[in-house]
């Protein structure tokens, strides 16, 4: 079976294992042939691959969706072909065609875990009379950051964690070395601050590389991100990050084809598969080291 | 002012950063006169003629045209006032054809009301294109073909029909005839001993003696950016139009001047 | 045509030996690409003689693969409609790199004046306004969407001519500033959710309506108008054109309002296709957009390049994404080989057309 | 000098009044900038009367804030490095747009030579090749990358200059392959953990002393050797400086391998810097490296710009970074603000330069 | 072939796509001669120029250099092979200044192990500027400017010094004195006088009838495209030259020619 997947983009660190855990299991499946292509972010040039693959008669086709609002759209360009969504939910979830499924995770509990969870620390450092700090944000177009970020306000309305408050927060679009040269910009206003949340792994460890570069220490500062990549995991290894949350990239992936495989050989399917999020700390790191 | 003065120029003066070009032109040209402009490569002609088209803004002084002080922003002022030049530098559009740039900005159309979205009037452009370059004796042999591949006396003959197409209250001509052939240059004097019979005003800036002798009734000198001399052709003659020219002579009336 | 109205005599001139138009050795490209992708179809293992073009597998009753003609022209369509404005643009010597942002911007924009009452029967989760823009007329979002589109162009048009800003930096300021308001709107929320008749706009081929309705349009206003005209002086030589008596300012910022009001109008598009508006809407397409236009035979220092040229440049964009998908090829793979394409085609078009060394 | 030395008479030419250089205006305006910032330093009210560049707190027993002055230029550093070859390409009206996805390619395969043996003591994960590329001595990813980098500008400057294709185009297929080798290279898995001695070329305030290091000696070599002085002359007129006897294509070829050695060169300073290399690095650089230019002063015309104008460009560019965060504007703001911020300076330049209208 | 010869050709053509700008030239030239090309505009005699040099690749023919067949590629070969040339169009890069342009393409440099990066010798390059803009007698303010600020003269001027001041094996001038003023033009000639005292051949193309007539040994004249008289300035004289180059008179060898 030829089966044609799209990728919201090829350069994200979480998304490329999601695609090799695609890859690997569909080259293990006789007579599978996937095909990848990069939306680079672009919902309309996805919608066009969904058509260019259905202009090409794919059996098959996995969409890990740019916009989670354009489910409709993506869904009707399909039309008969088989399609699942993979990763991101999209909104049109309750009103999916038989021929359609999604394998994906709600993006509400990553920011949410990981939040609480410095939170949590803060408190059991004893600063729960007050406690200043930074957020991080993914690239502001991107709903997984704005969501993310969301999560992070919504933790800190809680009575629980009302302690702590937010200096000031800007976007490092992602990127290790944007975070490096944001949280040097922040640290050049020489405010004292108690942590620092970053919508993702690259942008904590970024964070991170520029407190040390500065004398930190990074047992005075809690840091938070999202997605457990082995660059972080090996970070925390080293005791410089306190909490991020896995999410099973390699294994939503393999579960992508599996699914889109049975629709296609008409087997009954789960239209719905959510898949939870882990939060990792020091605590339980190693379970996870080689997984992502 | 009588207002029998087709141009008149008060301290006409350029300063280009530390470059005096031009410094304190008084100038004056009567109803139907031909006046030429003479003087060394880089003694400021160019520069005096780009101040009165407005192609620049000067440094200070005043331009009055036909009695009425004038402060161009832009050459197309200049044009909407009445006077039509041909700059040394040409002024094509390299990338537009030969009947393109003889109506460039002010291209005949048809309807108007359209704006600028009117539509061009391709057929008729070209019949005046080719009666415009007969005019000038040159030989183009597609006008269709864009002025960049054109040769140098074809480029300057374009721009000269441009000019010679319109009808204007002042007409302005720097070196015209620099690139021509022998027979196109001729045609070129024609066209300017015509302007002179229907009494239309001329400027012309030109290094060739013989032309300005035979064409104009008065020529300036220049020289070191200021106005040197002022003379009637009647009354003057080859060498000693070089003599000015040159610095071995001053004009009375510019006494200190250079 | 009489031979008096070619030339004034001179050089003996054959008229039999007619320029070859730029637009041919396009066409040309294109018909190379096509031609490659179908042995491909043939020669590798994997394809099993599939065709690119053809309908081989009879899955639509024609000689052509339907589907595929189809999306091949509808995935460039929306950035062909700005390319038209970027064609202008770069006819007089100047870029446009807002546009993108401005697809973003204005689809956010017009889409929250396009937003449905209700939403499979329950209220609009999403408008960001009140109920007084729900259910508005589908003009609404258009010309909202067209005015912001005229403005920003203006802006921008304003600051190359009369404040004579480069191009490059005046609308990358721009692009900034269109980025920022796509992303402040709605706090960088997706709005979605518009009304049927909105949807409409950007439903099937629609897209390609447009595309090819307004270059149609265009096409005939560069060559047959004033404006046109206009247009190529000014890249041509600026400073002639001033010295003829254009005038130029008013003359740029009017290209840059329509170039604008293009951009503007493909974000509407878009948003229609999609039925989504969102922040990060248009990444590249500014590229892309200019990329058309190059590869179609403009010259980025003004004065050359047509309507015909950008239509074709985008039909070749069209046919190597197609191409890449019929072939099975990796995404990694694919943006080394359109890059290489890309440059392919353009080398293709020098080599038919060095008559001057 | 002599009077002679200046001119060989006929005017009067006064000394006294010097050309202005372009360069004074671009510090003018940078200077205008932080007076701004200190100034809503002092006004805006949640700001507490800091001061932007002032130790006013006395954190460095200094009279600067030095953490910031060092982040200013920091921040701007590497993308300054690629600026310094921007700023050549565009000298010679050329454009570079392959740096961006340059840097990312370059910084994936030199971090592959550049791995340590042991992570936290343990084997290293992500090694993509076997231990003999562990520990290699520093000099080895430093080549590897730069030879990638000249490799790239190769063929750039072959493309531009023998198959005379425009350079927007053959640096738009070079983006686009740079970005697939970035992609394919390991997949598109991120390559980490670099040897120590491979960290430092990236460490600390190291991406200034290589940007300024590098600006003053092309500095140097753009205004007193021939390079620079054929680089300006190709810009300037191309035909003529053929005509002249200029190695037009030999020369072009040169300019885009040093443009791209420095593009790579960036790329593996970035991945010093962060300690790792990802696909997606790069992005947009390509862009503010153009901008960096073009604020200090360049034309993308040709024949004219300046090392020095772009440094000051490139520190233009960090002190908004930088101010913007020190007064906690909001991201899409700060899009706005920045996209605002970049016309004005070019804005004031050119009011203070309009000698000629 | 005789090895008197410095420059030969045979049957040289170029068209422009249907335009033919240049048929057949059979052109001599012996060791130490002067030679003028005169024709009206568009005759071809800019194109002719441009093919010896190797600016374009022509259509057909042969051109043989000091009797070796030559096929450049570019004006880079013409000129290391000893062929100077100032061109219709100058060819001069107008953001430097003066002396940059009159050494581009050979700088003065020190240094010279460094390659492409040797140091230039800026104070060696004024001085020797400042000696040859003298001997064209232009003046110039400031050297310093950049060429797009001169003057139309000025500018030629420079082309000229450029070519003056570097020994060469044939000199090539397309119009050179066309912008100049009487003294400049006067200078140049001397020049061009200094080179037939040194018996260094040269090709001048110009339409000044009286400096054509002062300055050259022979006289060849184009028309449509064709060589069509080649007359002894000994043998001939003005209207002589002016019935040939508007066809009223065709060269004996040339019937049928044109
Ligand atoms: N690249 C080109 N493409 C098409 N036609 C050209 C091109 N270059 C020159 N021509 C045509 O060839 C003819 C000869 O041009 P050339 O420049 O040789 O004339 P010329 O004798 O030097 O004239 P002038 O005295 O005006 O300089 C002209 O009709 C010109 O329009
Ligand atoms: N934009 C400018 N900047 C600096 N100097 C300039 C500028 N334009 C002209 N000049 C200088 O001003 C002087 C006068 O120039 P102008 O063009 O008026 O000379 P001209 O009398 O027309 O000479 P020609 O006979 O050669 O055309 C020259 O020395 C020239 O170098
Ligand atoms: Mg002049
Ligand atoms: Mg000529």
């Amino acid at each position: 079976q030829d089966i044609g997947a799209t990728i919201s983009r090829f350069d994200d660190n979480w998304l490329t294992v999601m695609r090799n855990g695609m890859t690997e299991h569909a080259a293990s499946i006789d007579g599978v042939n996937l095909q990848m292509e990069d939306a680079t972010d672009d919902l309309a040039k996805q919608i066009d691959q969904v058509k260019n693959f259905v202009a090409s008669g794919v059996d098959a086709i996995i969409v890990n969706i740019v916009d989670t609002s354009a489910g409709a759209a993506i869904s009707e360009a399909a039309g008969s072909t088989p399609l699942v969504y993979v990763n991101r939910q999209p909104d049109n979830v309750d009103s999916l065609p038989a021929t359609q499924a999604f394998v994906a995770s709600n993006e509400i509990e990553s920011g949410t875990l990981s939040a609480f969870q410095v939170c949590n620390n803060l408190r059991a450092e004893g600063k729960a009379g007050g406690a200043r700090g930074y957020l991080m944000n993914g690239q502001l177009s991107n709903q997984a950051a704005v969501q993310r970020s969301k999560d992070v306000h919504d933790v800190i309305g809680m009575d629980m964690c009302s302690f702590m408050t937010i200096i000031d927060e800007q976007t490092a679009n992602w990127s290790r070395d944007e975070a490096q040269d944001l949280m040097t910009n922040w640290m050049s206003s020489g405010e004292p601050f108690d942590f620092v949340l970053a919508n993702n792994d690259e942008m904590a460890i970024g964070a991170i590389q520029a407190m040390k570069a500065a004398g930190m220490d990074m047992a005075d500062v809690q840091v938070g991100g999202v997605d457990a990549s082995q660059d972080a995991l090996l970070t925390m290894q080293a005791g410089d990050y306190d909490v991020t949350v896995f999410q099973d990239a390699f294994g939503q992936g393999a579960g992508s084809v599996d699914t889109a495989l049975a629709i296609v050989a008409g087997d009954s399917v789960d239209q719905k598969v959510y898949i939870p999020f882990k939060l990792v700390t020091p605590a339980n790191m190693d379970e996870f080291l080689s997984k992502n | 002012m009588s207002s029998d003065l087709v141009l008149k120029t008060e301290d006409l003066t350029k300063h280009y950063g530390g470059v005096h070009a031009l410094e304190g032109a008084n100038f004056e040209m009567k109803m139907g006169e031909h006046i030429a402009i003479m003087g060394d490569n880089g003694a400021g002609k160019s520069t005096f003629v780009r101040q009165i088209t407005g192609v620049e803004q000067r440094t200070r002084g005043k331009v009055y045209f036909y009695g009425k002080e004038v402060n161009f922003t832009g050459p197309l002022d200049a044009r909407e006032a009445g006077i039509e030049t041909v700059f040394q530098t040409l002024a094509l559009a390299d990338d537009l054809d030969v009947s393109d740039n003889l109506f460039l900005g002010r291209e005949k159309t048809k309807w108007n009301f359209l704006g600028p979205f009117r539509r061009l009037d391709y057929k008729a452009m070209r019949e005046d294109t080719m009666a415009g370059l007969v005019k000038t004796g040159v030989k183009i042999p597609n006008i269709r073909n864009s002025i960049a591949n054109m040769s140098g006396g074809q480029r300057q003959c374009v721009a000269i029909a441009r000019t010679a197409t319109f009808a204007s209250k002042l007409t302005i001509m720097d070196e015209p005839t620099a690139a021509l052939g022998v027979q196109e240059t001729a045609q070129v004097e024609k066209i300017i001993a015509t302007l002179k019979a229907a009494g239309e005003p001329l400027i012309l800036v030109s290094h060739n003696m013989r032309q300005v002798l035979d064409l104009v009734d008065r020529i300036i000198v220049f020289r070191r950016g200021r106005m040197v001399a002022d003379l009637k052709v009647s009354e003057t003659n080859g060498e000693d139009v070089v003599a000015y020219i040159t610095g071995a002579k001053t004009g009375a009336q510019f006494e200190g001047a250079a | 045509m009489t031979e008096t109205s070619h030339g004034v005599g001179g050089l003996t001139f054959d008229k039999s030996k007619k320029a070859w138009p730029n637009e041919l050795n396009v066409l040309f490209a294109l018909v190379i690409i096509v031609v490659i992708f179908e042995i491909l179809g043939q020669l590798l293992p994997y394809m099993n003689d599939q065709s690119f073009l053809f309908d081989t597998k009879d899955r639509f009753g024609s000689i052509f693969n339907e589907a595929r003609l189809k999306i091949i022209i509808l995935q460039v369509a929306i950035i062909g409609i700005i390319a038209l404005g970027a064609t202008q643009v770069i006819i007089t010597a100047g870029i446009d790199l807002s546009s993108g942002p401005l697809v973003a911007a204005t689809a956010m924009i017009a889409m929250s004046f396009a937003q449905t009452e209700l939403v499979n029967g329950n209220p609009n989760p999403k408008a960001i306004f009140g109920t007084w823009a729900m259910d508005l007329p589908v003009i609404a979002p258009i010309v909202v969407g067209l005015l912001f589109g005229a403005l920003i162009g203006a802006i921008n048009g304003t600051f190359v001519a009369y404040f004579r800003i480069p191009p490059f930096i005046a609308t990358l300021g721009m692009f900034l500033i269109c980025r920022g308001i796509a992303l402040w709107w709605s706090s960088g929320r997706p709005v979605s959710f518009p009304t049927e008749s909105y949807k409409f706009i950007g439903s099937g081929m629609m897209p390609v309506v447009w595309f090819l309705s307004l270059a149609a349009i265009f096409h005939v206003i560069l060559k047959y108008t004033v404006y046109g005209k206009h247009t190529y002086a000014i890249g041509s030589n600026e400073e002639a054109a001033r010295m003829s008596g254009i005038n130029v300012k008013r003359h740029k910022v009017l290209v840059y309002m329509i170039a604008s009001m293009l951009a503007a109008f493909a974000g509407i598009v878009l948003s229609a296709k999609a039925s989504t508006a969102q922040a990060g809407m248009g990444e590249f397409y500014e590229l892309f957009a200019i990329a058309m236009a190059v590869i179609g035979g403009i010259s980025l220092t003004g004065g050359r390049g047509s309507i015909i040229g950008t239509v074709l440049g985008a039909m070749v964009l069209g046919v190597i994404r197609s191409g890449f998908t019929f072939i099975k090829l990796d995404g990694s793979y694919q943006l080394m080989a359109m890059g290489g394409i890309i440059i392919a085609a353009v080398v293709l078009d020098q080599f038919r057309q060095r008559n001057r060394v």
